[in-house]
């Protein structure tokens, strides 16, 4: 408002309105008293229209123009009495001008509520309408103007930023839709190695620095790619950087480890489905970087593959291995076959030199696979780490262990120990054989334990294994008397050719990889607990444990184990139950009644005195699959309650 | 990795009466095959003598053994008696070589000791012949118990081992051992039992000395 | 385990005749980021590594003759890492066209009673000195660069002075004597280090007097 | 006693009351079934209607006559004592000479009793409970409930629980050092130095332990990398003889309920192989059998003996 232009402004000053005329008297004429509308117009002034763009200048400016109207009345009042010389020849002049301005300020205020037609409406007034349209239009006219004008100037200056900004944006895009070649470049070399070598860049995507020794030099070309039309809509994914990889090494790899069954009775092994996808391209990754790394890993499975065949020639072992073109086969277990292929798919065509068991391709075992992979980096760490600085730096270079062989006198054990070392072929085979092996032992522990309901077989895996080495405990326990029957329990070591049984006697059996060993000796250990828990009950329930026997010469020979056997005889001698129980030929319990209690004695010349009724009486065998009761050691609390007397 | 530190004692068997050094020798080899004992490859501990030349105090000088043992291949022990001694690896000898100016190599002091080696449940039994510039002068049998570090602690099961084949010409507990506060076999056993040796065989040669009629 | 590996050596034995190759230069203090950043481009991709070493030079004074000297060294920074004793023969002559001064060298690692061991035997130590740096290697090659200091109180080796302002830089290779290739080899390397350092060969023998 | 002799003399009064007003009921019911069914069936009307209404004087007679009746049966009845509604109970309700009832020492006499049997019901419970003859973890009453709880409250405990559990037995026992690792997660593996004699690794799950293994003081605990080796066996004979007794012992020291006894108790079996080589077998006097120590430790005595003197 402050900035309307310089217009030619009457100095009509506006205290006319209120005093007409002082006459000599000091009685003054004023105006008529103000009409409806200026008394609002003057009320108006008073309003602060917040949202008007110079409010602020309206409310900083209300204030004084009050002040400013009760001075100047006062100094009316006065200022024919005696003459009060202004501090500044244009100070009447400055009043007038500002009082002016206060004018248009409220001009414009008014105007700006009549617009805003919610507050008020605008009707003529009848008195002097030429002063009020003069009053009135001439300021709207040039306030809107100035307005115009300075908006225009506003507008202006934003639309030149969005032009900017606009133009920036549109900048950026066009960058990253054609990167600079360079700074690709740049981004590439601070990931890969790269070296100059005449006109070419070349770039090394081994693993040579990191201690392989393969001998693939895994050189690639970086290529700028210009074949592309910069007018053209360039595609999502263009990238002026590209790279040459080595025909050998491209499209994707990956080491497949299987084991296969010769004979169905092994059960499945890594049936895990995880068919392979490309990878995603991660957001953000250059295309060059996705080519680099599948090629780099395309140069690391056929690292693994030929130093597992190189071992493979070079080891003897008994079954020798096979290596035929992209698989090598060996034999960990008679029945058994460890295939590790290479699998490489070269590009879009469907993968072609895969190994040929391709219509079930869900035996691989992944947990192999990681492990070559990460046995090949250990070898390659290895191969780094054996070089290292010797301290005190005069030392010449070598093995770090072997310097200290002399000095510390090590033996030839430990000698041997630093200079072995297993080959990558070995080790799989070790693991794959233990994974056979602890997979195999747990499926015949869950066999048996699902085949047999009494007694129960408990299992519990050891939580942390080893990759040569895995331990699992078994209970064998009856249910509801877990706490007195508890004889059974086995540590079963699972190691790569054999497993080791510890049992809870101190006694230790080494059993061999065939699945019917441990299957025949869990069964006879589990005919050997029912004749455990009788004892362990007879003590429980008072009775007298008169025989027991691990291994029974007597009676039939079974196929598996030996049966055991047990004799107790009630608290007060009267009953005797005999228990045989044979890992084959099942219980079988016998009551011997005291001879006073059996009706049908054989009567004999011999012992007719009544002292000889104290000698024992017959055997019966009892029904034991018509007892009552849910298991067997149940039954035969059953049998022993029923068999002691009441006191 | 650390060092193998164990127990061990090294003594000599008088040869029998009427028999050859070899002879000897061979009745122990039965002994111990008829106790259980598996044949191990061989040993061998071999010791030189070296001594000071020109001597600028001109007091007597020490002499000065190096030694070597198959068990500990890369090492090379060097002794002086009663000294300090050290252990170095085998480029040790390229430097005697170089010294050879200021310690001059005693030809006929060389003394080897060749032999056998068995091992039993976790004990590990050498029994070698030692030669004097190529002559058998004595046997020697070093009995080692691999899993115990404190001599003290395992004698009484050593002696009843070492009776079992050796019959009454079991040895006391090694000096070495009975000095040692704790009675721990160091760190530095293998120094431990080159002492023992070079006990032996100073033994050995002042027995050849005193009377050479030994056998 | 029964039968000996193959490496295993005689009983009696150790690498006879070894030679060292060596060429000395240094550089100043203020140069040594440079030519470490060019030494860590030029050299086997490993860590950088350095080190802290203690040197005792000791003498045998024979009855004639120069005396013998031997040079055992221990790694401060590896307390447990076994003595190093050194022995250095004097320069061969030979011809001149060689780029690296050649001289025989035995290297022993021994046990931590070495200092005592050599008193025994009639060695009395000349002087001493502890060096520090950092250690490159490329292939067989060993480049030390490290920075002398001398003990002030015997046998204290917190307490030192700095000799100079400048680094020593050696570039040594051990190879059995007559293979003069190796220095062709550490010629060819030499070169690429200028101009940060010069390496040139030097005789001690002749610097000394 | 009385009232009880008058009470069975009504009694016959009684029923032949109720019978009457059966009877009453019956002829009331038989007026209103007939005034129910009106008059019909009949040849004429006024017949109809004589009929009908000699048959209703009939029915109303014969109720009067049961009315009747009735009301002389229940002069026979009586009235019933007032005071006594309740008969027998009633009198518990009148107050009791005390001194001379035995009541209150009765039920003295009966409080006493029952506090006794609770109390030998609690001994007899306790001692039913009692190890030698429980059959089974899950058949305690008590800890039925709990047992969901219990159970798997042992198999996660917090590492400073087992931690606080573990020094404290470490301090039990000044000649063996045990450290605390935790290499895989939660789970702690404890290295035991018995003396000079042994090293021992042992894995646990919470405070149950998993496995052990037994190396010798010289032997390497650490593999090439700085780790724990927790499975390389011990290259001698002895060792990997103890291992297995170890194994065994892990097996016979089986107490889920209280897993900081089980640690407690293989510790100091552990112990005893302090006198590994020290020692001579108890029962056949000597050090040696088949080249080895006496490996054996009995689980309750210690005593040591060969592994083939044992049995």
């Amino acid at each position: 408002m402050s900035s309307g232009p310089a217009v030619r402004v009457s100095i009509e000053s506006s205290c006319e309105k209120q005093v007409q005329e002082v006459s000599l008297d000091g009685t003054e004429t004023y105006v008529p008293p103000l009409s409806m509308s200026q008394n609002l117009a003057k009320l108006a002034q008073r309003i602060d229209f917040s949202q008007g763009s110079d409010s602020e200048d309206d409310g900083a400016e209300g204030e004084p123009r009050d002040r400013e109207w009760g001075k100047q009345e006062t100094e009316e009042e006065e200022g024919t009495l005696k003459f009060q010389p202004s501090l500044w020849p244009w100070d009447s002049v400055r009043n007038n001008l500002r009082s002016a301005l206060t004018e248009m300020c409220v001009l414009y205020d008014v105007l700006s509520v009549v617009k805003e037609k919610k507050y008020m409406a605008l009707d003529p007034v009848s008195q002097d309408p030429t002063r009020v349209l003069c009053a009135l239009q001439t300021p709207q006219v040039f306030q809107l103007i100035s307005k115009k004008k300075s908006l225009a100037t506003a507008a202006q200056l934003l639309l030149k930023g969005a032009e900017k900004l606009s133009k920036s944006v549109a900048e950026n895009q066009e960058n990253r839709r054609q990167r600079d070649f360079n700074s690709e470049l740049l981004r590439l070399r601070s990931q890969w190695k790269l070296r100059k070598v005449g006109d070419k860049i070349l770039g090394d995507l081994s693993y040579r620095s990191a201690g392989s020794l393969f001998p693939h030099h895994g050189t690639f070309e970086v290529i700028k790619n210009t074949d592309i039309d910069l007018d053209k809509k360039t595609p999502e994914d263009y990238c002026p950087l590209n790279v040459q990889i080595p025909s050998d090494l491209e499209g994707s790899a990956y080491i497949k480890v299987s084991i296969q069954k010769q004979a169905p009775d092994i059960g499945d092994l890594g049936t895990i489905s995880l068919f392979r996808r490309p990878q995603k391209n991660k957001v953000g990754t250059q295309p060059w970087h996705v080519k680099l790394e599948a090629a780099q890993n395309v140069l690391l499975c056929k690292e693994i593959f030929a130093q597992l065949s190189r071992e493979a020639v070079q080891i003897k072992s008994q079954i020798p291995h096979i290596v035929v073109k992209n698989q090598i086969i060996s034999q960990p277990f008679p029945g058994l076959q460890l295939s590790i292929s290479l699998c490489h798919s070269t590009g879009e065509k469907k993968p072609s030199r895969t190994s040929p068991d391709k219509p079930k391709p869900d035996d691989h075992l992944y947990v192999l696979e990681h492990n070559l992979h990460q046995m090949i980096r250990e070898f390659h760490k290895q191969q780094l780490s054996s070089v290292v600085m010797p301290h005190p730096a005069s030392a010449p270079f070598g093995h770090k262990r072997l310097r200290l062989a002399g000095p510390l006198a090590y033996d030839k054990a430990e000698i041997c120990s630093l200079q072995q070392s297993e080959g990558l072929l070995e080790k799989i085979i070790k693991q794959a054989k233990h994974i056979f092996l602890r997979s195999r032992t747990a499926r015949t522990i869950d066999s048996l334990a699902s085949r047999i309901e009494d007694p129960q077989i408990q299992a519990h895996w050891s939580n942390i294994n080893d990759v040569y080495e895995s331990s699992v405990k078994v209970l064998i326990t009856s249910q509801g008397y877990e706490q007195i029957c508890k004889s059974i329990q086995l540590q079963l070591n699972i190691g790569v050719e054999q497993i080791r049984v510890v049992h809870r006697d101190g006694r230790v059996i080494t059993l061999s990889h065939q699945e019917q060993e441990l299957q025949d000796f869990l069964l006879s250990q589990m005919s050997q607990h029912q004749v455990h828990a009788v004892q362990q009950l007879a003590k429980v329930m008072g009775w007298h444990v008169l025989s027991f026997s691990n291994h029974v010469g007597l009676g039939p020979v079974e196929s598996i184990g030996n049966a055991s056997s047990v004799t107790v005889a009630s608290p007060n001698g009267e009953y005797a139950i005999s228990v045989r129980n044979g890992p084959e030929s099942g219980c079988k319990v016998l009551v011997q009644f005291p001879r006073s209690q059996t009706k049908e004695v054989p009567k004999s010349d011999v012992i007719q005195d009544s002292k000889w009724n104290h000698l024992r009486g017959p055997y019966k065998e009892v029904q034991w699959n018509r007892m009552e009761g849910r298991n067997f050691v149940y039954k035969m609390e059953l049998l022993m309650a029923a068999l002691t007397p009441c006191p | 990795m650390g060092v193998a530190t164990d127990t061990e004692t090294v003594c000599h068997v008088p040869v029998a009466e009427g028999k050859s050094v070899q002879q000897t020798v061979d009745i122990v080899h039965k002994k111990l095959e008829q106790l259980g004992a598996v044949k191990h490859g061989s040993f061998c501990v071999d010791c030189e003598t070296y001594h000071a030349t020109g001597n600028a105090s001109g007091q007597p000088s020490k002499l000065l053994y190096v030694m070597h043992n198959s068990e500990t291949p890369l090492s090379c022990m060097a002794l002086f008696e009663g000294g300090p001694c050290l252990i170095a690896d085998a480029n040790f000898d390229v430097l005697m070589v170089k010294l050879k100016s200021h310690f001059q190599n005693a030809k006929g002091h060389k003394v080897e000791c060749r032999g056998s080696r068995y091992r039993y449940c976790d004990f590990l039994i050498k029994v070698g012949t030692v030669t004097m510039s190529s002559s058998a002068r004595g046997i020697s049998v070093e009995v080692e118990y691999c899993p115990c570090i404190v001599p003290g602690d395992c004698w009484n099961l050593m002696k009843e081992f070492m009776l079992s084949f050796l019959g009454t010409n079991v040895p006391e507990l090694p000096s070495v051992f009975a000095a040692k506060p704790e009675g721990l076999f160091a760190p530095a056993d293998c120094v431990d039992t080159m002492t023992q040796y070079l006990e032996l065989f100073n033994k050995l040669r002042k027995l050849q000395i005193s009377g050479s009629n030994v056998r | 385990m029964e039968a000996p590996p193959v490496t295993v050596m005689p009983v009696t034995g150790g690498t006879i005749n070894m030679m060292e190759y060596l060429l000395q230069g240094s550089v100043l203090d203020q140069a040594l980021e440079s030519l470490l950043h060019r030494l860590r481009g030029l050299c086997d991709n490993m860590e950088p590594e350095t080190f802290t070493d203690h040197e005792l030079v000791y003498l045998l004074k024979g009855q004639q003759g120069n005396p013998f000297i031997l040079r055992a060294r221990r790694s401060l920074s590896h307390p447990n890492a076994p003595w190093h004793l050194r022995y250095l023969g004097q320069p061969e002559v030979g011809d001149k066209s060689r780029h690296a001064l050649v001289r025989n060298c035995v290297d022993v690692a021994a046990s931590h009673s070495l200092p005592e061991f050599l008193n025994e035997m009639g060695f009395r130590m000349d002087h001493e000195f502890v060096t520090n740096g950092h250690i490159f290697r490329k292939g067989g090659m060993k480049i030390v660069v490290s920075k002398l200091s001398r003990v002030l109180v015997p046998g204290n080796t917190e307490n030192t002075e700095r000799l100079s302002l400048s680094y020593l830089v050696e570039l040594s290779v051990l190879a059995p004597a007559g293979q003069d290739t190796v220095s062709e080899d550490m010629r060819s390397f030499a070169e690429q280090l200028k101009p940060l350092v010069h390496l040139e060969k030097i005789d001690p023998s002749k610097q000394r007097h | 006693m009385a009232d009880a002799v008058s009470v069975g003399v009504n009694l016959d009064a009684f029923s032949h009351a109720i019978s009457g007003i059966q009877a009453l009921r019956s002829s009331v019911s038989r007026v209103f079934e007939s005034l129910k069914d009106g008059m019909k069936n009949r040849d004429s009307l006024e017949g109809r209607e004589k009929l009908f209404l000699a048959e209703f004087q009939d029915h109303l007679q014969a109720v009067n006559r049961d009315l009747s009746e009735l009301e002389r049966l229940s002069g026979l009845v009586g009235r019933p004592s007032e005071s006594h509604p309740l008969h027998n109970s009633g009198l518990l309700s009148l107050d009791p000479v005390q001194d001379k009832t035995p009541l209150y020492s009765q039920l003295l006499q009966a409080y006493k009793w029952s506090n006794k049997l609770q109390y030998h019901a609690g001994l007899a419970s306790s001692l039913l409970n009692q190890q030698s003859l429980k059959r089974s973890a899950n058949q305690m009453g008590a800890s039925a409930k709990r047992r969901p709880k219990v159970q798997p409250s042992t198999l996660v405990l917090p590492p400073h629980y087992v931690d606080d559990v573990i020094s404290r037995i470490g301090r039990m026992f000044p000649d063996m050092n045990i450290e605390l690792f935790r290499p895989n997660g939660t789970s702690a593996v404890l290295l035991v130095t018995l003396g000079k004699v042994l090293k021992a690794i042992v894995v646990m799950r919470s405070l149950f332990i998993d496995r052990t293994i037994v190396r010798g003081f010289n032997e390497n605990i650490y593999s090439d990398d700085g780790k724990l080796d927790l499975w390389t066996k011990s290259q001698y004979q002895v060792f990997q003889k103890v291992t297995d007794h170890a194994t065994t012992a892990l097996l016979h020291y089986q107490l889920p309920q209280m897993p900081d006894v089980v640690v407690r108790s293989f510790m100091t079996w552990l112990r005893s192989y302090m006198k590994l080589f020290q020692a001579s077998c108890q029962r056949c006097g000597r050090f040696l059998q088949e080249g080895l120590p006496p490996t054996w430790r009995d689980f309750r005595t210690l005593e040591a003996s060969h592994d083939t003197c044992r049995m």
